[in-house]
């Protein structure tokens, strides 16, 4: 497998950088190539940066709950900029309160995203899906 | 967000106070950037603060508790509307007996993007559901501000998380809030990435003088300076140093009221230590610059790093956060709840927890850790770790806070761990030594005396040897974790007798 | 109960070990009282024993923890019928990550009542839900307490709250249950209001004696005494005083693994002391009767006193159980739950009071207290209280402790406040002073020495004086309910600043 | 109105003494005439006393959540001495767990009780209900 390029970052104004941070560190230690973005993220930032690096894969971090007011669109936005096969994964606190997780994953999976992570998931579980789904799309040649 | 072309910021950075003038101008230009701006009436404000009765005011309270050896309780709150912010800060009044209610606002009012609130507030509305993280007190105005105030009998503060404050300031003073929480190095560290700490810092000082603006008219607000930065094993020293700091800048103001918050460690005789360091080289640092009269109360803070998933662990967490806030002697505690790994708390999960932090705190009012060794042991090493830095900052500001803020920041020789800030090196890493102290891993470039990071490093070791672990970079990505660890697997049951 | 006439105390009593031949004829009358006492097979109950893991034996995990020096959790538990016993065990087992699984016994049983709980457990089994307030043990006999358990991972303890243990315990040990809490004084004080202390030190005597054959036999099972007495405020001086008595009676009937339990004061410095004064008084006067060899670890309680209505409150006294008993350096600690003002808790409810508290002790596992002189004072008073008891006890029976202690109670020279039991003259009255310590505000004939009186009345004056309420018996009776008040009664967020 | 006399104790296998104790000492100071049977008491022992007393009322605790069998038919018991209009109190926590008081209530106003206490009751309370039912009886002449 060619090293796989991934673009993260903590989407909005949410200044949550410590599990994003970890998550990056964790990723780049396994073989990918990083572009972390950091905190404090503009959703057409991600875009931009996943077209000028070639990227495989989004990874979006929301945490201080306004993340559904956040992330709208971003799979919209992903399509018009000829992005529209691009792996995109969210995760953290992605609503406003204490909410069962099916619930909340659903909101996001209909928004467009492939993968909703629950609050507190651990950068193994990530690994762990990346490997997968990047492996499936190598497989079936399908384009990033 | 502020331009560098700002006519606010025409002046070179100082420390210096505002001049009157000047200010003024400020003032009508910051009130100019949103229409509820308009509805700001210094007079008509400080009629309304002198109306308070003592037990709303905010400064007389904090003042009343420390008299007393009093700890005091308050939760942090925020929703998106003003029917769902009222009736939660009358659950926390009424139900939660917090001594002092507060109003979170939300994320976009933090980050002065209004626009983006408005929408939140619609759309919250419209669902009955809060989208907003917390509430947005410059789109509702002063009037609304106002309600909220004469809706609950307790003294209420502003916590916004922001380096911007400026006109939630205003409105939220003009409304009759009494205290305010939020710093210029603090905050800018810790919830801004291109902000530099140069701008926060004279958005701060932009709050402060207006505080004193209030002093001079007879009207004592409560400031507070949030000392627990990112929240993430911020060890006692890294958040008394950038507490003295940010008291500096206020006290040169005219602020005379400063509260200073600190993380709780978690370990017992840390905190303890660290609220008396803290007490004690506020007022040292005052004394030396000349200033008079500031009261600086401490507030600890329930664990600000990440929680575990089992609302069992959770409770233990808040109810020890109490314990650990009485025994240190703190003046007030800002508590949790139960909720805390998953979301914004109900109501009543809220309330909740400030009656396990209340019941903590009376339950441990008595015990006090001074005649303890370890506990004088651990004060005087956080003084060691202090001093040697704020003297560093001063000197390299010329006796300037605010410039030698700004130029220690630079050069790494202030450092805040895990900052999502770019103007801040982060390279200062913490992690949880083997007795379970936070102590300071990498010291980055801050100028901690050599002997003292001997004592730091050791205690590090010991836990790398008992846990069989490299002594690397992991033992404090580990601690990041570890609080938010299932118990089952902090403290196994499984065992082989 | 036990007639005078009953055959089995036709000796005079006296500490000494029951001869061997006795105590077979013993054994024979005391199973063939109830059908399932014929299950009881000493060679098969033996090899059932030697079948156990390491870590399904109390004896060992009890040693392992001191060792270790970590305090382990248990829960009390039980219900009317098997299944539903089985079922909560395995949750707390598995959810409650209980390290010592219990079986509470209901009151007909504890009270040989066997017609009545079978009564009880055919109407429970026929409603479906527990009308009995414990598990039947004897009802159900030898093979079901097998089955329970192999239905767990841990060692189990029988509670049994009773004077009368002979049947519960033949057929608990012969199905694997490797530790039992009762014992001859502080369970007849507490539990029964006709049986003479005389009666129920012979019975416990039994059990003393069973465990030691068993010992013979090289199985080593752990006993334990419940010093909590009636639960209700009783000093850490006359719960050792107890203890000790009833350890001495254990030693001499054989047994060599032997706790001793402590109801929480909730002071952390009364608390942390009572443990230490506890562990080196066991010792000193083991050592003093010629006993080698007796290990005894200390449990104390999480608050035995009546509790709070409110959930929130009681998360916080289950939490600060947790803390006190880590700090005290306990072996183990017995928790509650939230619901334990308005009756037995769910499986849930109690597995949560676990968790609670192993979070609790693993925040504060690295704390100890002892460089602080309010602490080395407190384990100095109560030695001071309990030596000159003690000694008077064992004067009077000639230096045997059984005959010492039932001349002692009849006398009043040894008292236990609150007491049911006739035999017991319940005159001393313990309050809680200025300083949230446990005294004693009227030592009834207790023979505690002037000076130390003095102290305690000293700091109970202080309190009335501060509370401005007179010096009298109501300061008892007040101390009763304190714990169980609304904490906005007990800490006012109403405050005129 | 004449010194009234009250029976108290703990019934069945009950040997939780101390809420009850302290109301006998509460009822004393207020000017009541105590016969208080203690701890362990059987159903059979309050109504001899109250006959050999000739008592205005029993007052029966119960903590250990075995109320419910101990006291079925302690009406009955009352009747057949010829106290049918005894006037009856219960408290404590009078079953097994936590339920709500309501229905826990009913289960002994249905077995017969003129008041049930739930948990935790003041003497306040219990010194209160004793005046308006005693009262009432004197007044409308009811035989105790
Ligand atoms: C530390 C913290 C802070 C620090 C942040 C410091 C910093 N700069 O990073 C400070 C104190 C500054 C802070 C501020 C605020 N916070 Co905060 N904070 C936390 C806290 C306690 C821990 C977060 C953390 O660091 N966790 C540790 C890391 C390692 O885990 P993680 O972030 O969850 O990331 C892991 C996983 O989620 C996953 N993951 C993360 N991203 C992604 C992305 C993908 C694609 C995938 C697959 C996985 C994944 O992998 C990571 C590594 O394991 C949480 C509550 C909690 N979790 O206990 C609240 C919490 C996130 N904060 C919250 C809020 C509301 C705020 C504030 C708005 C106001 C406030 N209450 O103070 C401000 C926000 C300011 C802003 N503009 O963003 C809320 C969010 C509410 C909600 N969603 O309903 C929480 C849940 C607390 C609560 N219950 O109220 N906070
Ligand atoms: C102290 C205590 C004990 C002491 C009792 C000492 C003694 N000899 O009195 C000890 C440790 C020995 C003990 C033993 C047991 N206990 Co206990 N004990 C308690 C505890 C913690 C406090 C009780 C107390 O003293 N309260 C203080 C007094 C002042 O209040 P009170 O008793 O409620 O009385 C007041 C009111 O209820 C009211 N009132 C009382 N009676 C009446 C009567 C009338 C007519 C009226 C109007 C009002 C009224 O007025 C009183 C004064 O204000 C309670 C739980 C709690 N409440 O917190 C459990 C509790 C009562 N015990 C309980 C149990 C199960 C037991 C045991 C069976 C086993 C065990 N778990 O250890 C044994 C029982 C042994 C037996 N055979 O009875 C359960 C009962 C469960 C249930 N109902 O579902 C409780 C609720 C704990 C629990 N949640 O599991 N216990």
């Amino acid at each position: 497998m060619t090293q796989k390029t991934i673009v993260t970052g903590v989407i909005g104004s949410d200044t949550h950088i410590v599990g994003n941070r970890i998550l990056s560190m964790a990723l780049e230690k396994a073989g990918y190539k990083l572009v972390s973005l950091g905190a404090l993220t503009p959703a057409a930032d991600f875009i931009r940066a996943a077209i000028e690096t070639n990227a495989d894969a989004i990874l979006v971090s929301s945490l201080y709950g306004q993340g559904e007011l956040d992330c709208r669109g971003f799979r919209d936005l992903c399509v018009e900029a000829g992005l529209e096969n691009m792996l995109l994964y969210v995760g953290g606190n992605l609503v406003v309160g204490k909410h069962p997780w099916e619930q909340v994953e659903k909101i996001f999976l209909d928004m467009g995203f492939d993968r909703a992570a629950a609050p507190g998931t651990r950068v193994e579980a990530v690994l762990e899906w990346l490997a997968q789904d990047l492996g499936e799309r190598e497989r079936i040649g399908k384009p990033a | 967000m502020n331009a560098p072309s700002d006519p606010d910021f025409a002046a070179a950075l100082s420390e210096a106070r505002i001049d009157e003038d000047l200010f003024g101008r400020m003032r009508v230009r910051n009130l100019a950037r949103w229409p509820t701006g308009a509805g700001v009436n210094l007079d008509e404000a400080i009629e309304r603060h002198e109306r308070l009765p003592a037990h709303k005011r905010l400064s007389a309270v904090m003042r009343a508790a420390s008299a007393e050896g009093r700890c005091l309780t308050q939760p942090r709150g925020g929703f998106g509307t003003f029917e769902l912010q009222k009736e939660l800060m009358q659950v926390l009044d009424r139900e939660g007996l917090a001594d002092v209610v507060p109003t979170t606002t939300d994320s976009y009012t933090r980050n002065e993007q209004f626009h983006l609130a408005q929408k939140g507030v619609e759309e919250s509305e419209r669902l009955g559901r809060s989208l907003l993280n917390g509430y947005p007190m410059v789109n509702y105005g002063v009037a609304k501000a106002a309600e909220l105030i004469d809706a609950i009998d307790k003294p209420a503060i502003m916590l916004t998380g922001t380096a911007m404050p400026k006109l939630t300031g205003e409105i939220s003073f003009a409304g009759g809030y009494t205290g305010y929480l939020g710093s210029g190095i603090a905050y800018t560290s810790s919830y801004t990435k291109e902000l530099s700490i140069e701008d926060g810092i004279r958005n701060y000082q932009y709050l402060d003088r207006l505080t004193a603006l209030y002093q001079d008219r007879g009207i004592e607000l409560h400031r507070r300076q949030p000392g627990f930065l990112t929240g993430t094993n911020i060890p006692p020293s890294v958040a008394i140093i950038v507490a003295i700091l940010d008291m500096l800048l206020a006290a040169a103001q005219g602020v005379r009221n400063y509260g200073l918050e600190m993380g709780e460690t978690l370990h017992l005789v840390q905190d303890a230590a660290a609220v008396k360091a803290c007490r004690e080289l506020c007022q040292e640092y005052l004394a030396r610059k000349g200033y008079k009269d500031v009261y600086t109360p401490i507030t600890l803070l329930h664990w600000m790093g990440a929680w575990p998933q089992d609302e069992a662990q959770c409770a233990a967490l808040v109810s020890y956060g109490g314990t650990l806030a009485a025994i240190a002697g703190a003046d007030s505690v800002t508590t949790k709840s139960t909720h805390e790994a998953f979301g914004i708390p109900t109501p009543k999960a809220n309330a909740e927890g400030l009656r396990i932090t209340r019941t903590a705190v009376y339950l441990a009012r008595h015990i006090r850790l001074d005649s303890m060794q370890e506990f004088k042991d651990e004060v005087d090493l956080i003084k060691r770790e202090v001093r040697p830095v704020v003297d560093k900052v001063l000197e390299m500001g010329d006796g300037d806070a605010a410039v030698g803020t700004v130029r220690a920041c630079e050069a790494g020789v202030l450092d805040i761990p895990w900052s999502p800030n770019r103007w801040v090196k982060s390279r200062v890493m913490p992690a949880r030594d083997a007795d379970g102290c936070l102590r300071i891993f990498d010291p980055g470039l801050m100028p901690f005396p050599k002997d003292v990071m001997e004592i730091h490093e050791e205690k590090l070791r010991r836990r790398a040897t008992r846990e069989n672990v490299p002594f690397g970079v992991d033992l404090a990505v580990q601690s990041v974790y570890e609080i938010s660890e299932p118990i089952a697997k902090l403290m196994s049951d499984k065992r082989a007798a």
